[in-house]
């Protein structure tokens, strides 16, 4: 009985999302590129184009059925590196958003809940943070540390989590004086109960939702980093890299530029058309 | 008088962040990882040379006094010298500040006028087809990222179309006879230089209208939602009821509280529109602050770099105070009380 | 062109449905509801009974999409639903204004009261001849009679008042504007949606005084929606109420508080906490059903404690008991 | 605290500090309470009533510790428990019925297994006439009363001896407000619980409290038990406030004071008038008031007001 109530639940939660056509789009291509990416080695033509290869021959091909996206300068399938590009992607999202995420959400929690001077500290450190454009940190770290893909990752998430510790914060502020919150400080819950059991789940939606939107925010940024240069060393694929290499045979190798700016796009708009979805499931308003 | 006080309060606001800045950027450059004097050098200088460059860049003394160097320095606008260009950063920066300038100026006249209207229009006619194209381009414009954009325009405009250039700021043969304020359209204004003037419009049109995508997008979906967020008060039923014409209830009793929300996106928007001058300003080799960042940071130029973070953040807060300033005009409870409700 | 009419405002079989997810909601099914010139009437009922709905279908302000409305609304005998909008405009917000519920958020906030008046005014002094700007001299007239009205509604210092912001207006003053604003077009009728219930009581006797006053003093007709049982029987001379979305009764206010004669009314009187204090009446069963499942009968009947078996499926039509007092209820006659 | 009683409020004062100006600091305070004190008898309903502005909400969030008192003390017997205003916030959207009672269930009934929990549940649900089937129900399939009786079974749960009812019915309507007045009354008497029932209504506190007192600007002004303090009204608030009640019948007509209006409205707690703070709306107002606050007096015995029309006739 409680099985069917969980499913009559999911049933209309599926209902709302599939309301709109772009969020089922949405969650096709986010699936579909996580999983080809995992899979990479096993799916694309022609793995080993990943690494360190050259094949003069083949140099500059435009697209055909044997590489569909055309190939680079080397000959490289530009299919196959597009493909491996999007793990750089997503492993930097992975990773930004996965430190980001949980450090800014408790952050956020403890200095909406408790004031005082906690409350100024954290949000005047995040006044600072904001102030500087994320690409700019990163660049900032980059230069100092070293054009490495961890260090720039490490740079991103600690801006990254300030995003997530106003988000939270503002929330806090709004829902501490909520009369269940207070029903259970006067029924003598501790602070840890009050702050995730009674406050947390009501900021989930919105915090899902945005983490969704922040994955292509994250991507995007990655793909402007290494397509200045930073973030991964060649030859490593990365599609910002590729844009960037490309864009110096435009107009006539179209094609180096144009598809991996392509693959790209379509990942951030799978992101954004799926976080779409969740903001109507959910009842966000972001 | 609670107005100024309103605006004394965020200039010192912005001030403490801009020290707060400063401190972080301190911390980066000279207490992580790395030598600074080795990294400018590059791994082939001597251990004399690197020696030599650590006591000129004061490395070897204390950490705070390095601090209060570098601080005193700061408050004086006293960068260092830039290790690539071997010239004072204070005098590139003031080089390259004009053609960034007058970029984001550009953008953000974009995003005003197009964003706008746009926001309120589809916001007047919601649902109907112009309402979903214009919100359809709106989400489009927010997630493309604006350096594919920039590549895009540069192929559709430049090289397919050919009606752009599509890198720098003037044409080989343009000269700029007199500087005024390196912002080459107000100088061409200025001198009555017709050439110059459209030289530089076409020039400047494809990337400000890359740059101003994301913003514009923004600037569309707030304005939408915030009008039509007021639409449902109980004010404007009000003044709706007793038969005042539509346009006026649209365009007076909607659209100016509206825009206290979409104002401080826009200031918000600063930053990321700073962020993006990085890579527009790359894709069209544009000669602006953010292009000679980028070559800082390729080149280990720490005292540059250091110098152009310190700038862009200076830039968000005077966006912002700016901002302040405008709502603090639109909105009584600040300019009287000092606080909104 | 002069038409004959009894009634000011007349409400004939009055039917609106909202597009809901789920289907059609009925909200209001067949009011009659009939205002003489001068008279004072109250419309009373709980929480979604379709009293706002009503008012809202006179003044037009009801949403145009997934809105369904039908039957007729008389104003001086012309039915304001066949008008065109412009027709429509000339008559509502001129000669039949509305007070909204709540004074704390019916005025726009960024704009001085002065501003907001003048706009008002202005536009319907200017009557047809409407731009989007006011000749400078029919705004400086505007100003002049909105401090007159300010005044009328004992605002002291009404320059004062004119160039303030609403934040710097207390509730109770910020209600007086309001009724300042709707008396500004003379109008011939005054629609109240919960005059004062935002208010402390205090001040909520001294809005109702005033109000009362002043329509008496003016001739103007009030209708006045409320869930407040005293309020309707301290300050009118009919009352309607209504439950989920039909009349169920209606009377002189004195005869229905002293004789109720429907079920619903009779429990909602009960429920009322006295003065007195001879303790509390069980209230009513159960709560206001979902409009999407409205029982086929009487709307009251899956609450109602002396139910008939034919309330179930037959919808009780209204009788007349004497003059002025209508019931609908297979209990009565 | 003597034997009998279960809760002594002495002297209770809380005050807010305004911050502002440049540096944001406090430049002034809201006296929010200001100097209360008085006492609850077991199985009493005591009842609190006053506009807003008046501190009476205050002082149940100080009763319950939500608030620390500046100054004064709070003695009480047992445990203490509130039921909110607002059945749309009192409780959390995002968590079950039977979730929200097993929260304080766990806390003061520590060790209880889950088929305890459970069936403890079931019982509270029962208690407050809702199906124990609720349980699995999230707040927004109930309606307003039934939310509220959910915020009753869940001050109910830890056992307490006396709860703090803050305008538990004032956000619903007339037919509902009168069931859950009955069922917290039959609890009352049914579990030998005492009651702080603060609300503006005055005609439901006619019919619920045993005692009332009127505030204005964080004071008491009047205190009686409840038919002598309606039958016989001292402090020209209190008569003020009696008049002004909207009522239903010709009989309670007779009951009101007779009708007067008093001018302006109730002064910001930041800008308390000296004095008597009545003395602005005062119909009656001295000189005196003006100068000197009154104090409590006894005019009948269990019957206090604060006025210097009455302080007269007590001296002499």
């Amino acid at each position: 009985m409680k099985f069917a109530d969980f499913r009559r639940k999911l049933a209309q939660y599926w209902y709302r999302f599939s309301q709109n056509k772009a969020s089922i789009a949405g969650l096709i291509i986010t699936v579909t590129i996580v999983l080809v990416t995992i899979l990479a080695p096993y799916v694309t033509p022609y793995p080993e184009h990943a690494g360190v290869f050259v094949d003069f021959r083949n140099t500059f091909k435009p697209p055909s059925s044997a590489n569909w996206f055309g190939t680079d300068q080397v000959g490289r399938d530009i299919f196959t590196r597009s493909i491996f590009g999007y793990r750089f992607s997503l492993i930097m999202a992975g990773t930004v958003l996965g430190i980001a995420v949980p450090l800014g959400v408790v952050l956020g929690l403890v200095s909406g809940y408790f004031g005082g001077w906690i409350e100024s500290l954290i949000m005047r450190l995040t006044d600072i943070v904001l102030a500087l454009p994320p690409l700019a940190m990163a660049i900032a770290v980059s230069a100092v540390l070293g054009s490495d893909l961890g260090n720039t990752m490490i740079a991103l998430a600690m801006i990254w989590w300030t995003w997530y510790a106003r988000l939270v914060h503002g929330m806090v502020v709004s829902l501490r004086n909520e009369e269940y919150v207070e029903a259970a400080q006067i029924m003598g819950a501790s602070k840890l109960h009050i702050m995730f059991r009674e406050i947390l789940p009501n900021c989930a939606p919105a915090i899902l939702v945005k983490t969704t939107l922040d994955a292509a925010f994250v991507i995007e940024l990655s793909a402007g980093l290494s397509f200045l240069g930073l973030g991964v060393r060649p030859p490593e694929p990365a599609l910002g890299t590729m844009v960037a290499e490309g864009a110096r045979y435009l107009p006539a190798n179209w094609w180096m530029t144009v598809f991996p700016a392509l693959a790209i796009l379509v990942l951030i708009f799978g992101l954004n058309w799926l976080a779409d979805g969740l903001r109507d499931v959910l009842d966000v308003d972001l | 008088m609670q107005y100024i006080l309103f605006l004394l309060r965020r200039a010192a606001h912005s001030i403490l962040v801009l020290l707060g800045l400063s401190i972080i950027i301190f911390i980066i450059s000279r207490v992580m990882p790395g030598d600074p004097a080795r990294m400018a050098l590059g791994p082939y200088a001597t251990q004399e040379q690197v020696a030599a460059l650590r006591q000129e860049m004061g490395l070897d003394l204390p950490l705070w006094t390095q601090y209060v160097r570098y601080m005193s320095n700061l408050v004086q606008g006293q960068f260092g010298k830039s290790l690539i260009s071997e010239r004072d950063v204070r005098l590139d920066l003031a080089h390259h500040l004009p053609a960034t300038l007058e970029l984001i100026m550009m953008t953000m006249f974009w995003v005003v006028v197009i964003g706008i209207p746009l926001g309120a229009l589809s916001a007047v006619k919601k649902d109907t087809a112009f309402d979903n194209l214009t919100r359809g381009f709106s989400f489009t414009a927010v997630v493309i990222p604006g350096f594919l954009v920039g590549i895009g325009f540069q192929l559709l405009f430049g090289y397919w179309l050919d009606w752009f250039p599509i890198t720098g700021r003037l044409s080989p043969g343009t000269v700029v006879t007199q500087k005024i304020t390196g912002l080459y359209l107000i100088d061409a204004l200025i001198l009555r230089d017709w050439h110059l003037f459209f030289d530089a419009l076409k020039h400047i049109l494809l990337p400000s209208l890359a740059l101003s995508m994301a913003g514009i997008g923004q600037v569309i979906r707030i304005t939408r939602s915030s009008m039509l967020e007021i639409e449902t008060q109980d004010h404007v039923q009000v003044v709706r009821s007793y038969g005042v014409p539509n346009l006026l209830v649209t365009f007076k009793y909607i659209l100016k509280p509206a825009f206290i929300p979409t104002l401080n996106i826009l200031g918000l928007l600063s930053a990321s529109l700073l962020g993006n001058a990085f890579l527009v300003e790359s894709v069209f080799s544009w000669p602006g602050v953010a292009k000679y960042g980028v070559n800082a940071m390729l080149q280990k130029d720490i005292n540059g770099l250091v110098g152009v973070v310190l700038l862009i953040g200076l830039g968000f807060l005077l966006a912002n105070l700016i901002v302040d300033m405008i709502i603090g005009l639109l909105d009584p409870r600040i300019r009287l009380k000092g606080e909104a409700e | 062109m002069t038409l004959t009419y009894k009634q000011l405002l007349e409400i004939k079989d009055l039917t609106v449905d909202f597009d809901r997810f789920g289907g059609k909601a009925r909200v209001l099914n067949r009011v009659n509801l009939a205002v003489a010139k001068g008279e004072k009437v109250g419309v009373v009922g709980e929480t979604g009974c379709g009293k706002s709905v009503t008012m809202k279908a006179v003044m037009n302000l009801l949403p145009t999409r997934r809105v369904t409305v039908g039957g007729s609304i008389f104003y001086k005998g012309r039915d304001l639903l066949t008008l065109d909008r412009f027709a429509r405009r000339q008559i509502t917000g001129k000669e039949v204004v509305m007070i909204f519920q709540d004074p704390m958020t019916s005025l726009n906030p960024v704009f001085t009261i002065g501003q907001q008046m003048e706009d008002i005014i202005g536009y319907n002094l200017a009557g047809a001849k409407r731009g989007l700007r006011l000749p400078k001299r029919l705004r400086q007239e505007a100003r002049e009679q909105a401090a007159r009205f300010l005044a009328a509604v004992k605002l002291a210092d009404p320059e004062r008042i004119l160039n303030s912001y609403p934040f710097q207006l207390s509730g109770g003053m910020r209600q007086r504007v309001l009724i300042a604003l709707a008396l500004a077009n003379q109008p011939d009728l005054i629609i109240a949606d919960e005059p004062g219930t935002a208010l402390d009581v205090t001040t909520q006797a001294q809005i109702l005084e005033l109000m009362d006053q002043l329509v008496q003093e003016r001739g103007i007709a009030l209708l006045m929606i409320t869930h407040n049982l005293g309020v309707v029987r301290e300050t009118t001379d009919r009352v309607y109420v209504m439950y989920a979305g039909t009349v169920v009764e209606t009377a002189a206010t004195d005869a229905l508080f002293a004789e109720p004669l429907h079920p619903y009314t009779k429990g909602l009187l009960d429920s009322v906490p006295k003065l007195h204090g001879q303790g509390l009446s069980a209230g009513i069963e159960g709560s206001v059903p979902d409009y999407l499942q409205m029982n086929p009968g009487c709307r009251f009947y899956p609450r109602c404690p002396q139910a008939l078996p034919k309330c179930e499926f037959e919808p009780p039509e209204p009788r007349s008991i004497s003059e002025n007092h209508m019931v609908s209820c297979h209990l009565i006659g | 605290m003597n034997s009998s009683e279960v809760l002594v409020v002495d002297k209770l004062v809380k005050y807010f500090p305004v911050k502002g100006g440049f540096w944001r600091r406090a430049h002034g305070q809201v006296r929010a309470v200001d100097g209360v004190s008085f006492t609850v008898q077991p199985c009493q309903v005591f009842g609190l009533v006053g506009e807003s502005g008046s501190g009476k909400s205050t002082i149940g969030r100080l009763l319950v510790g939500l608030y620390r008192p500046t100054s004064g003390t709070i003695t009480y017997r047992g445990k203490m428990q509130m039921v909110f205003q607002n059945p749309g916030s009192s409780l959390n959207p995002r968590r079950t019925v039977g979730k929200t009672l097993e929260l304080p269930l766990r806390l003061h009934h520590k060790g209880l297994t889950r088929k305890e929990l459970r069936q403890r549940v079931a019982e509270l649900l029962t208690q407050v006439e809702l199906n124990p089937e609720y349980a699995n129900k999230l707040p927004r399939s109930l309606s307003g009363g039934q939310k509220q009786r959910v915020a009753i079974a869940r001050a109910l749960a830890s056992d307490p001896k006396f709860i703090v009812l803050d305008e538990p019915t004032s956000a619903l309507d007339v037919s509902v407000q009168a069931k859950i007045i009955k069922l917290i009354l039959e609890l009352k008497d049914q579990l030998q619980l005492s009651y702080l029932l603060i609300s503006h209504d005055l005609s439901l506190m006619r019919n619920v409290a045993d005692v009332t007192a009127v505030m204005y600007l964080g004071k008491i002004v009047e205190i009686a038990p409840t038919a002598e303090l309606f039958a016989n009204p001292a402090h020209p608030y209190t008569q003020v406030l009696l008049a002004s009640i909207p009522v239903v019948s010709v009989e309670e007509e007779a009951l009101k004071p007779t009708k007067r209006l008093v001018e302006g409205e109730i002064p910001s707690p930041l800008q308390i008038p000296q004095g008597c703070s009545f003395h602005t709306r005062c119909p009656e107002a001295m000189e005196i008031c003006t100068r000197v606050a009154p104090e409590l007096l006894t005019i009948n015995p269990d019957h206090q007001v604060a006025c210097h029309l009455h302080g007269k006739r007590g001296e002499s």
